[in-house]
């Protein structure tokens, strides 16, 4: 099959306070078109900088990273990325913010915005699109990134704890709503949470990654048909795999 | 809160009474002659005999002023940009805009009167001198000193790096920029006024030196009076606008 | 007149009773009935020599001893007509600090503009009148007004023009003891101030220099005899002036304009030799100038 | 990388070689009279020749410079900090900060000398005057701009209005406190120059006016050349504290 | 028993695009001195509101917020507050972030900061206390935040989603920390999570708010003994507190 993300023994070192700091080694993360993968670790790991490396911003690294067939040390790849902060441009309201990725690739005017409506009262965002980022609680504000990450161009998103700041029930609203789009639209998806049963609930595939220096760990597909029904989380299988993943976390 | 404000709005008037009304009486009780300090009576009383020819005056430095600083206003929104842009632009320019700021005018003026003759020209051209460099200092250091966190999040999304420039950078550069633009609006009228020294035949400066050069100290003073006027207004116009380009709250 | 020529002249300060007679030709007209549309341009002090050398303006107002600066530098510049037959200037000072002749000059303080030409003038005078120079004292004032300065009792006496600030004391009420330089010696009886223009003026435009000095001879014999019009001409030109002043100041210049000359404008090469000389000689030219280059009274008495 | 960084290097030296020689060819190439501008070896060889009474009047004006940028340093900061602090003295003061930069220098400076005397004191008062006002405008535009996030923290805190001050505004306002400090250093020593005017007898104001005044044009080109160095040091001087004061990555 | 924090009829809006957006309406709580008490309920629904009228940053409000006997208006309560962003400076290292509130009140010289190093490397941080908060990652950004929270004066905590950015292990490391001094010192602490099974193991009641406009619309008591014992999430007690809140929560 062929592979979106095709990441082969990727180390990566900041220098911090004069002295090597190892944050990953030797990383090798293969990820299929079209599947949903999910990367689970200890604070500090080094997921986000994983994400940071795939999305092109770091670029001292060894290894190789190989994005849709390209390595992205020649071309930036195409990849819609939720960074972990929010990072709203606090001069725009939330419909400027969402819809900066259009504007920047030109396409605001050509696009049908009609949809935008809907996502955003989907999204709970209704009363609030003249508001500003100051004024959006920390959930909105999260709310409003995804929002933003979902119109960037690319076929891979990566998702930096996507869902932190947000409420058991908005949570699940938004997992539903990115399952759904997703199975529509079929992009690959790279997704770090601290969560494990949103980890087994949304992915094909998980992965798990050892303290700093971050090394991959553990690696299990996750055997659930889709569409997925919520229910599954009370089949034993679910079970066993979230004890197989805690103990790889060592929980 | 209401009331603090208002007596906050009030500050400056009070202030500015209490200071013509001191004024006043010190000359009288000193009996200070005219010509060292006239008192603000008699600069009013200046002011309003020389009001027509003061006007005229006016209207050639106004027009200086206006012309410069929106010369200057446009040429440093450009040179910032290309310099932030182009680093190499950046490196040769910089020094040569500091070293336009540090030749005296007064060796300037004579030059500038050779190169660019006695029309508005040169005038203009001073008044840009001294108004660009704040603008440009402040807009690029503005410009520069930005977290790159939001310049990474639009490289991510493919940004080019003038869309990065624009889309980013410059909103957060706004309140540099401005006190860039309030130290030259301080300026430009001043400049203007320094900027007839290349030779003029009206303007606030022509009136200066003439005025100072009859020992006419009172209409002396008047035309400082307006200089001042006109400076104010500049500033407040650039403090204005900068409350609504910048959505902020205000901390002062 | 759309066909006139376009002729600029460059002033050496504010517009004064020095220049009447260029606003009395440009106002009267005297300058249009030769062709020429005159702009009188007021400059930063001490640059219209340059100005005129480089060609931006025509003519200009300069002083004998600035020319024999320019020429000493190989400024090709040169003076058409002393505007004042004497020099004017001299030692001013309030009458209670009784500073009569340049003997008295010993241990007061003298506020000058920081010129080392004022210290050797101030030495030789004082060396003259058989006073000690070592006495002199100089406190650099720059460019303050003569009242402002004598009020702070920190200068006793400083060097102004008779004809201006002279009557604005007289104005005032204000008395002063006034020694005048070139009546206490000779050498400093140079002409100030002059009518300049560039030596390539005279050798490819001479016509135009011709009708220029022509128009400007006639302004100021008006000013010579009608005093009292010409400074209202003065003031309609130039209303910022002090009305009282430029009239006083006019009444008085009409009899130095000419003086004992023979014709309104003559230059005498004794006088420039004399002064060059001095200049020399003091060190503040490195050679010697050909005084009969620096002036010409050619384009007078036409 | 590496390389890069290099031709940035050279880029000035290169950019000035350059120049320097286009200058000298064409004063050679249009025998452009030395009183008009002299060649870059004429005033090279005016510098040799005037240069210890060239660094003798060097040495005054530094003097003056030095004092006044100090002084004016301390003035704003404090300036600065108590109008922060105490919003009626903003308003009050404010208005008159502005004031004393529009009534023009050449009105100022007699007066100052009158007021304040014939020694170093007014000189060092006109460089404090040209110097505190960027200095001050930059300094309080980054000490109001700030966002009031961090302020709620420390109001929480229960920090004083002082601490929140020290701790937060100001080192939040360093990149604008920074930008008034380089455009009053390209400023200073001009300033200086024009303060020798109300009556010095050293300075590197003196020697331009007496280059002037006799016609040296070379030797006023020295003048100015020196000026041109001493203020480019100055700037640079501050734009290498500011990096390290400000822990950023550079965008420049 | 004495009341740390006494709210009573609380409303509180918000002016947005002209409009008047109510936030809280008629909110009640009373927490008595020494509880652990959680406050859940959906994103922007005020949570974050209700924490920073109580910490006397919000002045516009009706109703009355006493703490510890004084009503906030009058004078500003000591209380430690940890707010939802984590508001590191930026030019501050670690150490010197952590130590502000010391700094602030005078008594970084007089206090033993031996005691810090131990805490600095139970939280994980001891290579980092040299770090600036731009190299560390999300989850060490909100440890350090947390840090510099216990050391603020009051006694009363406000910990507004401490933990949201935390893997499995850390956060359970850090409860038990939490637990472990909130026992030694019995601070009243007010926890907001979304987290409906941290609430229960945590608290000695949980607060369950409605969507915007927030009102309490739910408060119960936990009736687990102390010190807790992780163990307690498999009782049926523990299930049937989650079921309640969740039904409370809609979820
Ligand atoms: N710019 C930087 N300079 C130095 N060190 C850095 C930098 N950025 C990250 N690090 C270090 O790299 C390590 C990994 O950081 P990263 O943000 O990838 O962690 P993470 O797995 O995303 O953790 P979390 O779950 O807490 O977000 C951390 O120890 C962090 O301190
Ligand atoms: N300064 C403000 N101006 C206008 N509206 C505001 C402001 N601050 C908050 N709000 C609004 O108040 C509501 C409550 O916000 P709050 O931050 O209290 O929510 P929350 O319960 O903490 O949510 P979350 O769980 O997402 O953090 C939100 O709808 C938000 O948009
Ligand atoms: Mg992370
Ligand atoms: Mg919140």
């Amino acid at each position: 099959m062929e592979l979106a993300v095709d990441i082969v023994n990727l180390c990566k070192s900041f220098t911090l306070n004069n002295k090597e700091l190892k944050v990953l080694e030797n990383v090798n993360l293969q990820a299929e078109a079209g599947k949903f993968i999910s990367i689970i670790g200890p604070s500090g790991c080094g997921k986000s900088t994983l994400f940071r490396t795939i999305a092109g911003l770091e670029k001292e690294y060894t290894g190789s990273v190989i994005v849709n067939g390209n390595d992205i040390r020649q071309s930036r790849p195409y990849i819609a990325y939720m960074l972990q902060k929010d990072l709203l441009l606090p001069w725009r309201n939330v419909r400027k913010n969402i819809v900066l990725p259009l504007e920047l690739s030109g396409k605001l005017k050509n696009t049908d915005t009609g949809f935008l409506e809907k996502m955003i009262s989907e999204f709970g965002l209704e009363d609030f699109v003249e508001a500003y980022p100051d004024e959006l609680s920390g959930g909105m504000r999260q709310r409003v990134a995804l929002l933003r990450t979902w119109l960037m161009e690319g076929s891979i998103m990566l998702l930096d704890e996507p869902f932190g700041a947000l409420d058991a029930l908005t949570r699940k609203n938004i997992q539903d709503w990115l399952l759904e789009i997703w199975e529509k639209h079929r992009k690959t998806v790279l997704f770090i949470t601290h969560d494990i049963e949103e980890a087994i609930y949304l992915s094909d595939e998980v992965y798990v990654m050892s303290p700093r220096p971050g090394k991959i760990i553990e690696n299990i597909n996750i055997n659930f048909g889709r569409p997925r029904r919520r229910d599954i989380v009370y089949t034993s299988l679910f079970i066993d795999y979230k004890r197989w993943l805690m103990s790889a976390l060592q929980v | 809160m209401k009331k603090f404000i208002n007596t906050g709005k009030l500050s400056l008037p009070i202030s500015f009474a209490v200071l013509i009304i001191a004024w006043e009486s010190l000359v009288y009780v000193l009996k200070t002659p005219d010509y060292l300090i006239p008192a603000p009576s008699a600069v009013l009383q200046a002011l309003i005999e020389s009001f027509p020819v003061l006007m005229r005056h006016t209207a050639v430095t106004l027009l200086e002023v206006i012309l410069g600083f929106i010369t200057a206003l446009i040429l440093s929104v450009v040179m910032s940009l290309l310099m932030v842009r182009i680093k190499v632009l950046y490196q040769i320019l910089w020094p040569y805009m500091i070293i336009s700021q540090t030749v005296p005018l007064y060796i300037l003026a004579p030059l500038f009167m050779i190169w660019f003759g006695f029309g508005i020209l040169p005038k203009v051209l001073i008044v840009v001198l001294v108004c660009f460099f704040p603008i440009t200092v402040g807009f690029v250091q503005g410009l520069t000193s930005t977290e790159p966190e939001l310049d990474e999040l639009l490289q991510v999304m493919r940004a080019t790096p003038s869309q990065i420039l624009w889309k980013v950078r410059v909103p957060q550069a706004m309140p540099q920029f401005f006190s860039g633009l309030k130290i030259a609006a301080a300026y430009s009228v001043t400049g203007a006024v320094l900027s007839e020294w290349v030779g003029a035949q009206e303007g606030l400066g022509i009136f200066l030196t003439r005025s100072m050069k009859t020992f006419k100290t009172a209409a002396l003073f008047a035309d400082v009076l307006i200089i001042i006027v006109l400076s104010l207004l500049l500033f407040y116009i650039i403090s204005h606008l900068e409350k609504k380009v910048i959505r902020r709250r205000s901390l002062l | 007149q759309a066909d006139d020529l376009k002729v600029t002249i460059v002033l050496d300060w504010t517009p004064n009773t020095n220049h009447t007679g260029l606003y009395v030709a440009l106002s009267k007209g005297y300058f249009a009935e030769e062709g020429l549309d005159v702009t009188i341009i007021q400059p930063q002090e001490g640059t219209a020599e340059q100005i005129v050398a480089s060609g931006s303006a025509q003519f200009g107002i300069g002083y004998q001893e600035s020319v024999t600066f320019a020429r000493a530098e190989g400024i090709p510049i040169i003076s058409l007509a002393a505007v004042i037959q004497h020099n004017t200037s001299g030692f001013a000072s309030l009458a209670e600090k009784e500073i009569t002749s340049p003997k008295d000059f010993e241990n007061k303080k003298y506020g000058g503009w920081g010129s080392p030409i004022e210290e050797a003038t101030l030495r030789y005078l004082m060396e003259q009148e058989g006073a000690d120079p070592e006495k002199l004292q100089i406190v650099t004032t720059g460019d303050a007004d003569f009242f402002q300065m004598s009020s702070t009792g920190e200068v006793d006496y400083a060097w102004i023009f008779e004809g201006w600030t002279g009557i604005e004391a007289r104005l005032r009420g204000i008395e002063l003891n006034y020694i005048e330089l070139g009546k206490v010696a000779e050498v400093f009886d140079y002409y100030t101030p002059v009518i300049i223009t560039s030596e390539k003026m005279i050798d490819e435009n001479r016509e135009l220099v011709q009708k220029f000095m022509k128009a400007v001879e006639r302004g100021y014999k008006f000013c010579i005899e009608n005093p009292e019009e010409a400074a209202e001409i003065l003031l309609k030109n130039v209303p910022e002036l002090d009305r009282e002043l430029v009239i006083e100041s006019q009444k008085y210049l009409a009899e130095k304009y000419q003086d004992d000359a023979e014709y309104w404008g003559l230059q005498k090469q004794e006088v420039w030799e004399r002064y060059m000389q001095w200049l020399f000689e003091n060190g503040f030219i490195a050679e010697q100038v050909d005084v009969t280059k620096a002036f010409t009274n050619e384009f007078l008495n036409q």
